[in-house]
């Protein structure tokens, strides 16, 4: 799935709109239909936002403010498959800061970028739940186990 | 009723009163931030913190209700070491140019932290980085600083209903902003400066005043605003017989139409006051052009001209607008005198235009 | 030798999490039908008896939270956290995955003492499959007809430890910033939408189907008399027995480490041990005979927390994984109040210092000023545990600090 | 207003907007509709042709055809008539001329009036339902219902709604014209207009000349004089010869400014009295230098009868005199002694000849300002008019049938041209033009104009383009906008630059309040190339 940067007419606005329309009348739904819309574009397009704003009756300014709350919703575009490396206590103990680097070294960018080709985006995050097997790595939210540094090359060059 | 102590002092209010305004009561002066009796509570600055007998946690005052039998102390040890390291925290985050602070000697932070003696912070890491330009011509929006204690959102919302900023981020890199950080330009922000009028230090002050006083060394002249119907009080602020700003009186006693509540018309639209075009003298016209001329000639000359028309072709050859933008008393008097020395009934104004 | 004791997770493995009938068969919502059959009141007062305690980390007694809900309340409702984001925490997850049904249930029992009959669960945005899970959990439990009128919808949140705590996750569930609300109002009275709302724990409404099957007396004789019950601990960190445990509650914490989890790895010898989750404090060796319950390690200034016990070992740099635990704090304080949105960040900043050797003694203190305040005034209970870690390690572990301190350290400042 | 401002925040349970923008006109109450529509889930109606930003959060909208408010009215009260949403007990106890009055609606229902006003029937049904069934609807309305050449008939037409349900004289009720300008009320109050003294006391009446006679001591006419609009058509003639001109633009404000010119050009001596060289002062022969609101001292009545203290935060500026004082010395000058000592002294002149402002003092009114009518000084005024009975005794439900627009779109001028005013600028720009905020924001004046036309034209956004009507025409700037319909585009008068009132038509006034057809006029709009 290529990343949208903008939106390029009025096809992919409709498409935001069937994606939204599917939380009208939900109380509360904003989250999930930022969920919704980050299943299909990765991140938040900015005219994506401001339809969920008209959808759920509240300002556009407030959408932002949800939307840039929660980590793990995005208004910038992000790749095709986002790394994501559990940093907390647990992982940290058992090697995080290597793997990050290895993570770094193979894909050529830091945390919280984006490859140029549009397919990783690298990001930090805090406890995923899965510490019975640290350090882990999660690519589009999929968790992998007990990750070395050794590992990293082999389990990014799986993702095409 | 419930009774409780606080300071030593024993006060009665009535149920589901405030700490606040319990202390208030009880003469306990509270410094509160976030705190304004208008908006919804935030319960956020935590500056209202006391102590509370037999509580592990101090207490915010402005969010919790007395309770019968309370023990409160408002200025104890605990309660006076929260309040310094909280507006340390705050100043290490705050851009210190008081000297230069459009907000100097009207600002809580500065308040309160000469009155608990914080000269500086303890915390001296990265500084505030907040601030972006905003091309506008009304409002400066120095989020270096902000102390987020989200009056202006709240005012934003609940006074002027224009939704146009909210919070994005969170924890340290939270800050107060548009939809994507955008300019208020670009925003539903209808520049009505409720939020320059409720922010308690200088992150939100007028571009229009900028300069041109310390809020100290302006006279507040208490006054109706001079655009629409509306007849919102203002003040005029005041420095060296020059109008240099505009302010609002959260009140509804004393601004019983706005409480406080301006537009961009009346809080940012005062400076054609100090307009270089302003009329200096009057006017003649001599050989098709408008000469300046003494109030003495000016007057007698157009005395003379009413006279002769009158004379020649009547009263009611004569007539006179007044004006829905003058006073009543110069209402009353331009129709009296169209009526009393003109003779006619030729007087309107343009209350249908 | 200390035994695990497995009520929730009996039939882990052995039944479809999924799937009611599974359930059922092994004597599912037998509970639910005890507690329809009961005045709301004695339901209540059945619950109280037990002494179920909230299994969220605060330790409110169950029935008494119920209690207080106004009865006469048209719309009331029953939501469950799943935001469980303390690290090292996993054991409602393993519920879900191994008994989803009996938080089902619970919940049901919750609706039917306090009269609702729409119950949310709130899950953390990192267990999108728990979601799918728990939404076929309710299908089968509708398909079955077990549920009666109480409906059950889980939502997802979006990456925000903060929503672990009750108000901010109701914000959450409204679809707002998941900014902690000041209590009073608490939600029993003001929750959900406005309106009266229970939240409890997945692990505490997971034992209710047991209490009501079992009987309150029988729930009350396990573990610690004041904290009865099982808890699910998840060990992680330096300890052979990297994973959980369902133990009774008066079990201490040298047993479950050094008995079911099989001691430090690698030969090696116990430095410290974080109970409770990152927002816990760090217990040397000389502590370890408390029992896990949850006044026993308050009355040590520790917290049972959500049951997370990571075990470091002697060769750990505690001033690190300070550090590493402050950053945690850093990016999860909401923001909101002024102790935690800027403690937070200066308590990072501080222990970076330290941690890169060029902190001082007044960094120390400062240390232990801001902590001292950020627990007494911040709104909330991330931003009043935030620094415990903090505080906990200077108490029991300053000589590692003092190690890392520029007049001390020999690498000579900056 | 019949009502306050504050009921509008807090006891109307139904708002009727209908001709006012109002967060543009009056922002602060727009504020107050806004969130008791927000906080406490009041109704807002809207009748606009352009989709106003309260359009957006109303109950109902009605984009109606600019011009047909009557058929718009008269057809919900065709829905409260037939569904029996009256308020019959009003209606016996209240009211006359109701069976007259029920004649004639009949052939207004929604379906009929869909045609003429371009409102869907069921959107005019639920109007109706909302406005007479809530137990407090309020209209609320500005110069969009009036500024036509039914302009009366459209208000006695908004009066009848109110009549009909009973919505007068409670709070929260009330049909309440939100006016334009700072003192319009005042300067009203004062006997600013042609027929009346002070406190609407007619001219003809002999008792009330009697009174002013008798007050200031000279003769006076018992002919009602002219109005604005008709002292300009007088000068056009050459009947009127001499005009005095105080804090007004009519070279901006006046409809078909190429009239207003030649009219006043015409005069053979025009005195202005300003702050600054208006464009209508440009014109005169004599200009006087009069202050601004922060430099004298008096009161001000706002829109909902409140009057309130205006006070003097400078000294005039080097040269100029306060207008009240210019007033004295011209007087005096002609011979006719005028001298108070202050704007205070002036006032208690004024509460010796006025019924409703006897009561006020200016101590009364330090901080809050009072409610007229107030009779006298232990009276606490009067914030909701009509409670027990009308002024006239019974309300009068008046026969209106809907009349078209006097100019209509044709082939040559196939637009509506509406005109109003931005939220950034006030009147003829005076002030505002010359406040640098202001006029650095809103520097320019712009058409809206809908995509469809805009496209039909072949015209862009921002580009220039050519307004032109019957009586001249303007270059202006384009803002395509879907705020209109097709058909219909709207321009601010505020900018001398391109003025709105070269466009506007002078002929088609209000028969009874002679106010000009601002609202609708035919156009075309032209592209610069």
């Amino acid at each position: 799935m290529p990343v949208h940067t903008f939106c390029e007419g009025g096809e992919k606005m409709a498409n935001y709109v069937d994606i939204i329309e599917l939380y009208r009348g939900k109380k509360g739904g904003i989250i999930e239909a930022f969920h919704a819309l980050q299943n299909e574009f990765n991140y938040i397009p900015e005219e994506a936002l401001g339809l969920v704003a008209k959808t759920f009756g509240v300002s556009e300014a407030e959408a932002y403010g949800v939307a840039t709350f929660y980590s793990y919703l995005s208004v910038k575009p992000r790749g095709k498959y986002i790394v994501r490396m559990c940093e907390s206590a647990p992982c940290h103990i058992a090697g995080a800061d290597q793997v990050v680097k290895a993570i770094e070294s193979y894909l050529g960018i830091n945390v919280g970028e984006t490859t140029a080709d549009g397919k990783f985006t690298f990001e930090l995050c805090e406890c995923i739940g899965q510490c019975q097997a640290t350090p882990v790595v999660t690519i589009n939210s999929e968790p992998i186990f007990n990750v070395s540094p050794e590992q990293i090359p082999e389990i990014l060059s799986a993702c095409k | 009723m419930i009774s409780l102590t606080i300071d030593g002092k024993e006060v009665q209010v009535p149920k589901g009163t405030m700490l606040l305004e319990a202390c208030r009561i009880a003469g306990a002066d509270i410094p509160t931030l976030c705190y304004d009796p208008d908006l919804k509570l935030a319960g956020s600055c935590r500056m209202c913190v006391v102590e509370a007998k037999g509580r592990r946690n101090l207490l915010a005052t402005c969010v919790t209700p007395a309770e019968n039998g309370m023990e409160i102390h408002t200025e104890s040890s605990d309660v006076i070491e929260a309040r310094k390291i909280i507006l340390e925290l705050l100043l290490s985050r705050h851009k210190l140019e008081c000297h230069t602070c459009e907000s100097d000697g009207d600002c809580k932070l500065q308040d309160y932290c000469y009155r608990y003696g914080v000269a500086d912070s303890r915390f001296d890491g990265e500084g505030p980085h907040f601030t972006k330009p905003d091309p506008n011509p009304f409002i400066m929006r120095d989020y270096d600083k902000c102390i987020m204690c989200t009056r202006c959102v709240r005012a934003c919302d609940e006074i002027t209903g224009a939704l146009a900023i909210n919070i994005k981020d969170r924890g340290h890199h939270a800050k107060i902003s548009t939809a994507f950080d955008g300019n208020l330009a670009d925003s539903t922000c209808v520049f009505c400066g409720q939020c320059i009028m409720v922010c308690p230090v200088g992150a939100l002050t007028s571009k229009v005043s900028a300069g041109k006083g310390k809020p100290y060394q302006t006279e507040k002249v208490v006054t109706t605003c001079t655009y629409c119907g509306t007849g919102c009080t203002l003040a005029l602020n005041v420095k060296g017989d020059k109008v240099v700003g505009v302010t609002s009186v959260r009140d509804i006693e004393k601004s019983p139409v706005n409480n406080g509540a301006l537009c961009v018309k009346g809080r940012f639209g005062w400076d054609f006051i100090n307009s270089d075009e302003r009329l200096t003298t009057p006017l003649i016209r001599e050989n098709g052009e408008l000469r300046q001329a003494s109030w003495d000639e000016a007057l007698d000359y157009t005395a003379s001209r009413l006279k002769g028309i009158k004379e020649k072709h009547g009263a009611d050859s004569i007539a006179m607008f007044t004006s829905a933008r003058v006073t009543n008393e110069e209402n009353y008097l331009a129709q009296k005198f169209t009526r009393a020395v003109l003779g006619t009934n030729n007087v309107d104004h343009c209350a249908r235009l | 030798m200390a035994q695990e004791y497995r009520v929730l997770l009996e039939y882990a493995d052995k039944i479809d999490p999924a799937n009611a009938a599974d359930y059922i068969k092994v004597g599912g919502y037998k509970g639910l039908e005890k507690a329809r059959g009961m005045e709301p009141k004695a339901l209540i007062e059945e619950v109280k008896k037990s002494g179920l305690r909230g299994r969220g980390g605060a330790g409110f007694n169950a029935g008494m939270k119920w209690s207080f809900v106004p009865q006469d309340a048209p719309v009331k409702y029953v939501v469950c956290n799943l935001d469980e984001g303390e690290p090292g925490t996993y054991k409602d997850r393993i519920i879900c995955q191994k008994n989803a049904q009996a938080l089902l249930e619970g919940m049901a029992i919750c609706g039917a003492a306090i009269g609702s009959n729409q119950g949310y669960i709130y899950c953390r945005g990192e267990y999108p499959f728990v979601v799918d899970l728990l939404k076929r959990a309710v299908e089968s439990a509708k398909a079955e007809g077990v549920l009666g009128d109480f409906d059950i919808e889980a939502r997802m949140g979006a990456g925000a430890y903060v929503c672990g705590e009750e108000t901010a996750l109701i914000e959450s569930i409204e679809g707002h910033r998941g900014e902690p609300r000041f209590k009073p109002p608490f939600p029993g009275v003001e929750g959900l939408w406005g309106v009266p709302t229970v939240v409890n724990n997945v692990e505490t409404f997971a034992c209710l189907p047991y209490i009501l099957t079992r009987g309150a007396e029988w729930f009350a004789g396990i573990g610690a008399p004041k904290y009865p019950g099982t808890k699910i601990v998840t060990l992680t960190g330096d300890v052979v027995n990297s994973t959980w445990f369902e133990v009774p509650t008066d079990m201490t914490l040298r047993e479950v480490i050094f008995e079911l989890g099989g001691g430090v790895k690698n030969g090696k010898k116990f430095k410290a041990v974080q109970v409770g989750g990152t927002s816990g404090a760090f217990i040397p060796e000389a502590n370890l005979d408390c029992p896990i319950d949850f006044d026993s390690m308050g009355n040590m200034g520790a917290a049972l927390g959500s049951g997370a016990v990571l075990v470091l070992d002697e060769t750990r740099d505690i001033v690190d994984v300070v550090t590493r635990i402050s950053k945690f704090f850093e990016h999860e304080s909401c923001g909101k109040c002024n102790p935690c949105r800027e403690g937070t960040f200066r308590c990072r900043e501080i222990m970076e210092k330290i941690n890169n050797g060029n902190g001082s003694e007044k960094d120390i203190d400062n240390l232990q000023l801001l902590s001292k305040v950020m627990q007494k005034a911040a709104l909330c209970g991330l931003g009043q545990a935030a620094p415990i870690p903090i505080d906990s390690t200077i108490k029991h572990f300053k000589h590692e600090y003092s190690r890392k301190l520029v007049v001390t350290s020999g690498k000579g400042g900056h | 207003m019949t009502n306050t401002i504050g009921e509008l925040e807090n006891d109307a349970k139904a708002i009727f907007i209908i001709g006012t923008n109002t967060t543009e006109n009056h922002p602060v109450i727009g504020y107050k509709i806004k969130q008791n529509v927000r906080r406490n889930g009041a109704k807002l109606i809207v009748a606009d042709p352009r989709r106003i930003e309260l359009a957006e959060m109303a109950d109902v909208y009605m984009q109606f055809v600019p011009g047909t408010d009557v058929a718009l009215m008269n057809s919900m009260m065709n829905v409260i008539l037939n569904e029996d949403l009256l308020d019959k007990e009003f209606i016996a106890n209240r009211t006359e001329g109701f069976e007259d009055f029920k004649a004639i609606l009949e052939k207004y229902t929604p379906e009929a009036m869909e045609k003429v006003t371009g409102v869907p029937a069921e959107d005019v049904r639920k109007a109706a339902r909302i406005y007479a069934e809530s137990e407090a609807a309020a209209i609320c309305y500005a110069m969009g219902l009036t500024q036509h050449s039914t302009g009366t008939d459209n208000v006695k037409t908004a009066c009848n709604l109110a009549l009909m349900t009973g919505n007068l004289g409670r709070p929260g009720t009330g049909v309440n014209p939100l006016r334009g300008q700072n003192n319009v009320q005042g300067a009203c109050d004062m006997g600013g207009l042609p027929n009346v003294y002070t406190a609407y006391q007619n001219v003809t009446v002999e008792a009330n000349q009697e009174k002013f006679e008798k007050a200031w001591g000279v003769k006076l006419s018992n002919k009602v004089g002219l109005t604005l609009t008709e002292a300009i058509g007088k000068a056009h003639h050459g009947e009127l010869k001499a005009l005095y001109v105080l804090g007004e633009n009519p070279m901006m404000s006046d409809p078909d400014l190429q009239h207003v010119e030649e009219a006043l050009e015409n005069l053979e001596f025009l005195v202005v009295q300003d702050i600054f060289l208006t464009e209508t002062a440009q014109k005169a022969d004599v200009v006087f230098p009069g202050v601004t609101f922060a430099e004298k001292d008096g009161t001000f009545s706002n829109t909902e009868r409140r009057v309130q203290r205006v006070r003097r935060a400078i000294n005039p500026i080097e040269g100029a005199r306060c207008d009240w004082q210019i007033i004295c010395d011209l007087s005096t000058s002609m011979g006719y002694a005028m001298s108070y000592d202050s704007p205070e002294e002036i006032f208690e002149e004024i509460r010796s000849l006025t019924p409703s402002y006897a009561g006020i003092t200016y101590d009364r009114i330090d901080v809050t300002g009072i409610h007229w009518p107030c009779p006298t000084v232990e009276h606490p005024g009067t914030p909701i008019l009509h409670r027990e009975k009308f002024n006239r005794g019974l309300g009068l439900f008046h026969v209106v049938e809907y009349k078209e627009a006097a100019e209509l779109p044709d082939e040559e001028y196939p637009l509506i041209l509406s005109t109003g005013r931005s939220l950034f600028h006030y009147h003829t720009g005076t002030m505002t033009r010359r406040s640098s905020g202001l006029d650095a924001h809103k520097p320019h004046n712009e058409l809206e104009i809908n995509p469809i036309d805009a496209e039909k034209l072949n015209i862009m956004d921002n580009e220039m383009v050519k307004v032109v009507t019957r009586r001249g025409s303007i270059d202006i700037k384009a803002k395509i906008s879907d705020i209109l319909e097709p058909g219909v585009i709207f321009t601010t008068f505020h900018f001398a630059e391109a003025a709105a009132n070269r466009l506007t038509n002078a002929d088609s006034l209000d028969p009874v309040a002679k106010i000009p057809e601002y609202k609708v006029c035919a156009a075309r709009v032209e592209k610069i190339s």
